[in-house]
C-alpha cells in the first residue's frame, strides 16, 4: 500500500470542509476524486500535500506518518500537486520553471555532492538535469515556449506547465487539482497523453474533478465527497449511477 | 566575456596618478563588496535585511578585538569575524525565517537587532572602547613576491588588495546566483509557496542567502576598518544600511556585479561635484528617487535594456 | 519610588502618543497605499519648524499657527503623493526608497531656510500639574488631549463615515471595493494628505514641548513604524496602544535600567511580541 | 556588462578630471584648509567655526593679503564638509594634502573624524600642521611623529586647564554633590573622565548618568536624578540638548545648573525657572561689545558679512570668533618665521607669541592652546555675574 488516509478531518473555525476521510490508494492507481464545487475536494489535496494541517486523523505513506510535516518534506517523499489555477514564476522562462522543479532530482542524484558544484572547475551541477527537461518540454508539447517567459503562455499553456513541473519533481504520486478545467479539446487529449504516459511508467495518479469528464475513462477507480466526507468509492460507472451521488450533483428530485 | 571588465580597472594605477581617485576608487571597492553581498539577499532572493551594516561593523570589531587578543594576524582576524558574523547571522536569520517574518516584517526586526548589537558595543565600555571607538595600531600583512611578508599600506596596495576582494566575491556571489541554488533562491524571491510544494526547503534557502550575504559584509568590515584604521560604533548606524541599499538599487539589482556602480557613483558624487553640505544633501535624495521612478532597473539595467534594443 | 514610578508611566503615555500620532499615519498609508511612507518623519520635522516659524517669526497665535501648519503639511504631502507616491504604489521597497529620498531632499531644505542651529519656540503654557508628588507638565497633558482625541476622531472616521467604511474595504480588498464605486486613486491621495496632515499636527505639538533641529524626524519615524508594526499594522487604536507601549517601555525602563539602552527597551519589546504574535498584537489574522 | 565597464571607464575619468581642475591653483596664494562638519548633528562647532574662517579670509584679501619675506600673498580658503563621516575626512585631506598642496589644515573638533584621519595625517608629520579641538587630540600632543598636531582649545584639565578653574568656582559655592547627565558619545566620555577626576580631588561628589545622543525627552533619567537630590546638574554640550535638559530639569525641580560646553541660550530663555547657571564661556559677546572695540567691530562685520540682523550670541563663542583669530595668528606667524611653506619654521613661531585679537592667544610647549575665557553665572531673573580668567 502506498498511501493511506485515515479518518482525515480538517475544521475551519466553525466549517468543517474535510470530515473523517479515509481512504487508500496502491501502486499504479488512477484515483479519480469527484465532487460538486465547495465538496472539499481541493482541501483534500491540501491536507495530503501538507500546504494544511490536518485537525485529526493520519497520513501513512509506505508506512511512515506525513500528516504535519511541510509540504517540500512531502514532496520530497514523493507526493507532488499541480494547482487548480497554475501557479508559475512568471517572469522566468518555461525552461527556467521546470529546471527549478527539478530540484528534487538533483537531490537525489546529486546529495551533498551538489554543494561542491558551487565550486570553480566543478561543472554545472544543472547539466544533467536538461535532457530530462528536454523530454518533459516534448512531452508537454511546450518545447515551442522553452524560452518564452512563463506569464506569456496562455491559460491551458500555463496548465499544462504546472503538469510539466510536477513531473520534473518524479513524483510517486501525483495529486492533479482539477487538470482538465479550462482547456481545450486538444489540450485535453494532450493532457489525456501525458497522464496515460504517467500511467505506462507506473506514477500513481489521483485527480480531482468537479465533473465526470474524460477522467470517467482513465480513472480505474472513483471516490465521490460531498460536503467534505466521502459518500461513494469504487469503479467509476457504478459509482456514478448510484442514488447518493446523483443526489449529490442534480439534487433530491432526480433521485 | 565579462570577466574583461576588470582589467582595465587592473590598468587604472597606471593610468591615474591620483591618490584621491585612487582612494575613492578603494571605498568603491570595499562598498561594492557590501553592495554585491546585500543584493544576494535583497535583488537575488528578495529578502529586505537591514542586519547587513550590524554584520560590517560586527566583524570590523571582531577582527581588530581577536587579533589584539589573541595575537592573531589580520587573515586570521577576519576569518575569526567572519565566524563570528556567520554564527550571528545564523541565530539571527533562524528566528527571523522559523517565525516566517516578512517583507516589512522581515526588515524592522532585522533592524531592531541591528540597533541592539550597535547599542551593546556602545555602552560595552570595557571591551570595545564604547563611543570613544579604537584606534587601530596593527596593520594586515601580505606575501608579496619577491618582498616577502611586507604591511599593507598606501593607497597603491589597498587599490589592489581591495580590488582582488571585490574580484573575488563578485566570482564568487555569481556562481551562486547562476547554480541550482540560485534557482532556489530566484523561486523563494518570486513565489516561496509554490517553491515549497516543489520540494524547495525555503527556511534552509532563505537562511543560506541571509547567512552568505553577512558573510560579504563581515569581508567587506574588515578591510573597511584597517583601511580607516579606525573603528566606532557609527559603524552600525541606520544610514549605512540605507546608503547599502542605495548603491544595490543605483546598480541595478538583477546583474550580481551592478550594486558596484551604485557604490562607486554614491562614494564618489561627493567629491566629483563641488557643492555645499545642503546642496549635496539635495542632490543625494533626487538620485534616490529619480533612480526608483525612472530607472527602477538601476544603471546596469538601464544599459542593459539599450543594448538589447540596438 | 512609587511616585517616580506613577510619574514616568504618565510621561511614558504622553510620550507615546506622539509616536502614536505617527504610528496612526503609517498604518493608514501602508492599509490604502501599500507603501510604507518614512518621509512622516521629515512631515513632522516640518510641521514643527513652520509652526515654530508661523508664531515665533510671523507672530501668529500659537492656537491658530498649529492648524495652518497641520493644513501645510497635508497640502505637501498631498502634492507629493501626486508627483512621486503615485507611481510606487503597493511597491514596499520603492515607495521605501522614494521616502527616504525625500528625507534627504526635505531636510537638505530646511537646513538651506534655517540652518542646523537648535530653534527653539517661546513657551506655550509653562508651570506644571503636580498631584501628590507626580508632576506633569500642563503643556504635556494639552498635548496628549489633543492627540487623544484626533486618533479617537480619526477612529470614529474610518467606523462610522461612508468614506471611512470605504478606506476599510479598500484595504481588506482593493479590488471588490473598487467594484463597489469606491474611487481608488481619490481615496488614496486623501489618506495620504491625512497621514502628512497628522505627522504635521504631531510636530505643531511637537515644537510646543522641545527643541527643533532638522534630524528630529528620524527618531520618531522609527518609533512610529516600530508602534505601527508590533500593534499590528493596519489597525487604527493598535497603533495608537503600540506607541503607549513604547513610551512607556522608554520612560519606566529606565528608572530600573542604564538610560543609555533608553532606545532598546522598545525594540526588544517589538522583538518579542513579533516572535509571539508575528502578525502583531493587535492583528485580526 | 561591457557598458558597465564602459560606464565604471567614464566616472573614473570625471572624477580625475575634477580633481585635477581643482588642483590647478595660482601663484603667491596660501591655501589653509578645514575639515569639519558643517551639517549633521554635531555641526555646531564646525560650522560656526568655517564661518569665521570664512570672514577673516576675507578680510585679510580684501586688505591686499599679506607681505612675507618681501612677497604678497593672499589666501585661499578650502573648507569641505565631512558630514561628520570619517570616510569623507580621509577623502578630503587625501585631497588637501596631494592635490591642493595645502600645509595648514584647521579642524577637527569631533573626535571620530580625527580618529578617522589620524592615521592618514601621521604619515605626512612634518609636512603640514594640523591645528583641532577635538579633546583626542590632547592625548596625543607631544607624542613622537605628531609635529604636525596642534590643539586650537583651552584643555579642561591640569593647572591651568580652565576644566579646573571651574570646578574651583563650584567648590567655593560650597557645591557637595553635582550629577552629570552627557550625551554617550565620545566626548561625553571624554567630559566623564576628567571630571570625574576634577571633581574628586576638590572633594564634591560626582554622579554619572548617560543618554542616547537624539534624545529629546529626558524626563524618566532627569526624575531619577533628582530622586538623588544633587546639588548642580552637569548636563551635556551643545545646545540642541541643553535647552530640553535645562526645561525639562526645571519643571522637576532641579534648578542649578553648571556646564563646561554650551551657550547661555538655555539659561536666559529659562530665566524665570533656574536658580543658578554656571557656563565656560570663551568670551560673554553681550559684555565685551560695549567694553571692546575689537568685539564690537568683528559683530558689526560679521552682521555685513552675512547680511544678518542678529548676531548669534550664544554660538559665536563656540568658535567662530576663536577660528577667526586663529587665521590672523597663522598669518603673523608666517610673517615672523618669514617663510609661508617651511611648516616647522612656521609652528616654532605660532608657539613663540601671544597672539592679541577677540582673544589672548598662546600655546603650550605641547601644542595645546591657552587662552583667557569667561565664566559666566546667570541668577534668578536673568541676573548676569561675570568673572574673568586668564590661565597661567
Amino acid at each position: 500500500m502506498l498511501l493511506e488516509v485515515r479518518n482525515l478531518t480538517k475544521r475551519f473555525g466553525g466549517l468543517t470542509a474535510v470530515s473523517d476521510m479515509s481512504f487508500a490508494l496502491d501502486e499504479g492507481d488512477i484515483v479519480g476524486i469527484f465532487g460538486p464545487n465547495g465538496s472539499g475536494k481541493t482541501t483534500l489535496l491540501n491536507l495530503i500535500s501538507g500546504v494544511y494541517e490536518p485537525t485529526a486523523g493520519q497520513l501513512v505513506w509506505q508506512g511512515r506518518e506525513l500528516a504535519g510535516c511541510k509540504p517540500h518534506r512531502i514532496a520530497e517523499a514523493g507526493i507532488v500537486k499541480t494547482f487548480q489555477n497554475p501557479q508559475l514564476f512568471g517572469e522566468l522562462s518555461v525552461h527556467d520553471n521546470i529546471a527549478i522543479a527539478g530540484h528534487l532530482r538533483l537531490k537525489r542524484q546529486a546529495g551533498w555532492r551538489r554543494i561542491a558544484t558551487l565550486f570553480p572547475l566543478r561543472g554545472k551541477a544543472s547539466a544533467d538535469l536538461e535532457p530530462r527537461i528536454d523530454h518533459i518540454l516534448r512531452l508537454c508539447r511546450l518545447e515551442a515556449f522553452r524560452d518564452a517567459p512563463a506569464a506569456s503562455l496562455s491559460y491551458g499553456g500555463e496548465k499544462m506547465l504546472g503538469v510539466a513541473m510536477a513531473l520534473m519533481c518524479e513524483p510517486r504520486l501525483l495529486l492533479l487539482d482539477e487538470p482538465g478545467s479550462g482547456l481545450g479539446h486538444d489540450e485535453i487529449r494532450n493532457l489525456d497523453e501525458v497522464l496515460r504516459d504517467l500511467r505506462a511508467h507506473g506514477t500513481t495518479l489521483c485527480v480531482i474533478d468537479h465533473r465526470v469528464g474524460f477522467l470517467g475513462k482513465l480513472a480505474d477507480r472513483a471516490i465521490v465527497i460531498h460536503h467534505g466526507a466521502k459518500i461513494a468509492e469504487g469503479p467509476p460507472d457504478d459509482v456514478l449511477r448510484d442514488h447518493a451521488v446523483i443526489e449529490a450533483y442534480l439534487g433530491r428530485s432526480h433521485a | 566575456m565579462k570577466h574583461l571588465l576588470w582589467i582595465p580597472l587592473l590598468a587604472v594605477p597606471f593610468v591615474v596618478h591620483d591618490n584621491v581617485v585612487l582612494t575613492i576608487l578603494v571605498f568603491t571597492f570595499i562598498a561594492g563588496i557590501l553592495a554585491v553581498s546585500f543584493n544576494l539577499v535583497f535583488g537575488f532572493t528578495g529578502q529586505l535585511s537591514l542586519f547587513h551594516a550590524a554584520a560590517f561593523g560586527l566583524s570590523a570589531y571582531a577582527t581588530y578585538l581577536s587579533m589584539i587578543h589573541l595575537g592573531i594576524s589580520f587573515w586570521l582576524g577576519m576569518i575569526v569575524g567572519v565566524l563570528f558574523v556567520t554564527l550571528i547571522s545564523v541565530v539571527i536569520g533562524a528566528i527571523c525565517f522559523r517565525f516566517n517574518l516578512r517583507e516589512l516584517y522581515f526588515a524592522i526586526v532585522t533592524l531592531a537587532f541591528s540597533e541592539l548589537i550597535r547599542l551593546v558595543i556602545l555602552n560595552w565600555n570595557s571591551f570595545t572602547n564604547g563611543s570613544l571607538g579604537i584606534n587601530f595600531t596593527l596593520t594586515p600583512t601580505l606575501w608579496v613576491p619577491g618582498r616577502g611578508v611586507i604591511p599593507v599600506t598606501g593607497t597603491l596596495m589597498w587599490y589592489y588588495l581591495s580590488l582582488v576582494a571585490v574580484a573575488l566575491a563578485v566570482f564568487g556571489y555569481s556562481r551562486i546566483v547562476h547554480s541550482w541554488m540560485g534557482r532556489c533562491f530566484a523561486s523563494i524571491r518570486l513565489n516561496d509557496e509554490l517553491a515549497d510544494t516543489l520540494g524547495i526547503d525555503v527556511f534552509r534557502y532563505k537562511l543560506v542567502s541571509f547567512v552568505a550575504g553577512n558573510i560579504g559584509a563581515a569581508i567587506a568590515g574588515s578591510l573597511y576598518s584597517f583601511y580607516i584604521s579606525y573603528i566606532d560604533p557609527n559603524y552600525f548606524s541606520l544610514d549605512q544600511s540605507l546608503a547599502i541599499i542605495a548603491m544595490a538599487l543605483l546598480g541595478g539589482r538583477e546583474f550580481v556585479a551592478a550594486p558596484i556602480v551604485g557604490a562607486l557613483v554614491l562614494t564618489a558624487l561627493p567629491h566629483v561635484i563641488n557643492v555645499n553640505a545642503e546642496a549635496r544633501l539635495l542632490i543625494y535624495g533626487l538620485i534616490l528617487i529619480l533612480t526608483i521612478l525612472l530607472m527602477p532597473r538601476g544603471i546596469v539595467g538601464l544599459l542593459a535594456r539599450q543594448r538589447r534594443a540596438a | 519610588m512609587l511616585q517616580l514610578v506613577v510619574g514616568q508611566l504618565l510621561n511614558g503615555i504622553i510620550v507615546g502618543t506622539l509616536y502614536a500620532i505617527i504610528a496612526l499615519g503609517v498604518t493608514l498609508t501602508f492599509g490604502i497605499t501599500g507603501i510604507v511612507n518614512f518621509a512622516l518623519g521629515a512631515f513632522m520635522m516640518l510641521g514643527a519648524y513652520v509652526t515654530w516659524y508661523l508664531s515665533d517669526g510671523a507672530g501668529v497665535a500659537y492656537p491658530i499657527a498649529v492648524p495652518l501648519a497641520v493644513a501645510c503639511i497635508a497640502l505637501l504631502g498631498l502634492l507629493v503623493d501626486q508627483a512621486l507616491f503615485r507611481f510606487t504604489r503597493n511597491n514596499l521597497i520603492n515607495g521605501l526608497i522614494v521616502s527616504i529620498g525625500l528625507i534627504s531632499v526635505l531636510v537638505a531644505v530646511v537646513l538651506m531656510i534655517w540652518t542646523t542651529t537648535p530653534q527653539n519656540m517661546h513657551y506655550v503654557l509653562p508651570g506644571v500639574f503636580r498631584v501628590g508628588g507626580v508632576i506633569v507638565p500642563k503643556m504635556k497633558a494639552v498635548v496628549f488631549v489633543v492627540l487623544l482625541l484626533v486618533i479617537l476622531f480619526t477612529y470614529g472616521a474610518l467606523t462610522r463615515t461612508w468614506a471611512g467604511r470605504a478606506a476599510y474595504a479598500y484595504a481588506q480588498k482593493p479590488e471588490a471595493a473598487a467594484l463597489m464605486g469606491v474611487r481608488t486613486g481619490v481615496l488614496q491621495a486623501g489618506v495620504a494628505a491625512y497621514a502628512a496632515g497628522l505627522a504635521g499636527l504631531g510636530g505643531g505639538l511637537y515644537a510646543s514641548l522641545y527643541s527643533i533641529t532638522p534630524e528630529i524626524g528620524s527618531a520618531y519615524i522609527l518609533k512610529g513604524v516600530e508602534a505601527a508594526i508590533l500593534a499590528g499594522i493596519g489597525s487604527i487604536m493598535g497603533s495608537f496602544v503600540g506607541g503607549i507601549i513604547i513610551g512607556v517601555a522608554e520612560g519606566v525602563g529606565s528608572i530600573f535600567l542604564p538610560s543609555a539602552y533608553n532606545d532598546a527597551y522598545g525594540l526588544v519589546l517589538l522583538v518579542l511580541i513579533l516572535l509571539f504574535k508575528p502578525a502583531g498584537l493587535f492583528a485580526n489574522r | 556588462m561591457r557598458q558597465l565597464s564602459r560606464s565604471i571607464g567614464f566616472i573614473v575619468v570625471s572624477i580625475a578630471l575634477a580633481s585635477w581642475t581643482a588642483a590647478a591653483g595660482a601663484q603667491n596664494v596660501v591655501k589653509i584648509g578645514e575639515i569639519e562638519a558643517q551639517t549633521g548633528p554635531l555641526n555646531t562647532y564646525g560650522w560656526m567655526s568655517s564661518q569665521g574662517m570664512r570672514m577673516a579670509v576675507d578680510e585679510i584679501n580684501k586688505a591686499g593679503g599679506f607681505h612675507v619675506a618681501g612677497k604678497t600673498y593672499k589666501l585661499e580658503l578650502i573648507n569641505p564638509d565631512t558630514q561628520g563621516n570619517p570616510q569623507q575626512a580621509v577623502i578630503q585631506l587625501k585631497k588637501m594634502l596631494e592635490e591642493d598642496k595645502v600645509k595648514y589644515v584647521f579642524g577637527p573638533f569631533l573626535t571620530n573624524i580625527f580618529k578617522g584621519i589620524e592615521g592618514y595625517a601621521k604619515q605626512h608629520d612634518g609636512q603640514f600642521l594640523l591645528m583641532g579641538g577635538a579633546t583626542q587630540i590632547h592625548y596625543e600632543l607631544g607624542k613622537p611623529g605628531n609635529d604636525y598636531l596642534m590643539r586650537t582649545w583651552n584643555w579642561d584639565a591640569g593647572a591651568s586647564g580652565f576644566g579646573t578653574l571651574m570646578v574651583e568656582y563650584l567648590r567655593k559655592k560650597g557645591v557637595k554633590k553635582v550629577a552629570m547627565l552627557m550625551q554617550n558619545d565620545a566626548f561625553g566620555h571624554v567630559a566623564a573622565d576628567i571630571y570625574r577626576e576634577a571633581f574628586k580631588s576638590a572633594g564634591i561628589g560626582f554622579e554619572e548618568n548617560w543618554f542616547e545622543p537624539g534624545t529629546k525627552d529626558y524626563s524618566a533619567v532627569l526624575a531619577k536624578i533628582s530622586a538623588g537630590k544633587p546639588d548642580y546638574l552637569f548636563p551635556g554640550y551643545t545646545d540642541a540638548v541643553l535647552y530640553d535638559i535645562v526645561q525639562q530639569a526645571t519643571q522637576l525641580g532641579l534648578t542649578k545648573f553648571w556646564l563646561v560646553r554650551g551657550s547661555l541660550g538655555p539659561a536666559l530663555k529659562n530665566k524665570d525657572y533656574i536658580d543658578d547657571y554656571v557656563a565656560y564661556i570663551p568670551k560673554y559677546f553681550e559684555e565685551a561689545e560695549k567694553s571692546e572695540p575689537k568685539v564690537a567691530k568683528f559683530i558689526g562685520d560679521y552682521k555685513a558679512f552675512f547680511k544678518t540682523k542678529d548676531f548669534p550670541y550664544d554660538q559665536a563663542p563656540l568658535c567662530s570668533s576663536s577660528c577667526y583669530d586663529h587665521v590672523f595668528m597663522l598669518v603673523e606667524a608666517m610673517k615672523r618665521a618669514g617663510t609661508v611653506d617651511d611648516v616647522a619654521k612656521v609652528k616654532a613661531a605660532l608657539e613663540g607669541f601671544t597672539y592679541d585679537g577677540l582673544w589672548k592667544i598662546r600655546y603650550d610647549k605641547t601644542g595645546e592652546e591657552i587662552f583667557n575665557f569667561d565664566i559666566v553665572d546667570v541668577q534668578k531673573g536673568g541676573k548676569i555675574s561675570v568673572t574673568h580668567e586668564q590661565p597661567k
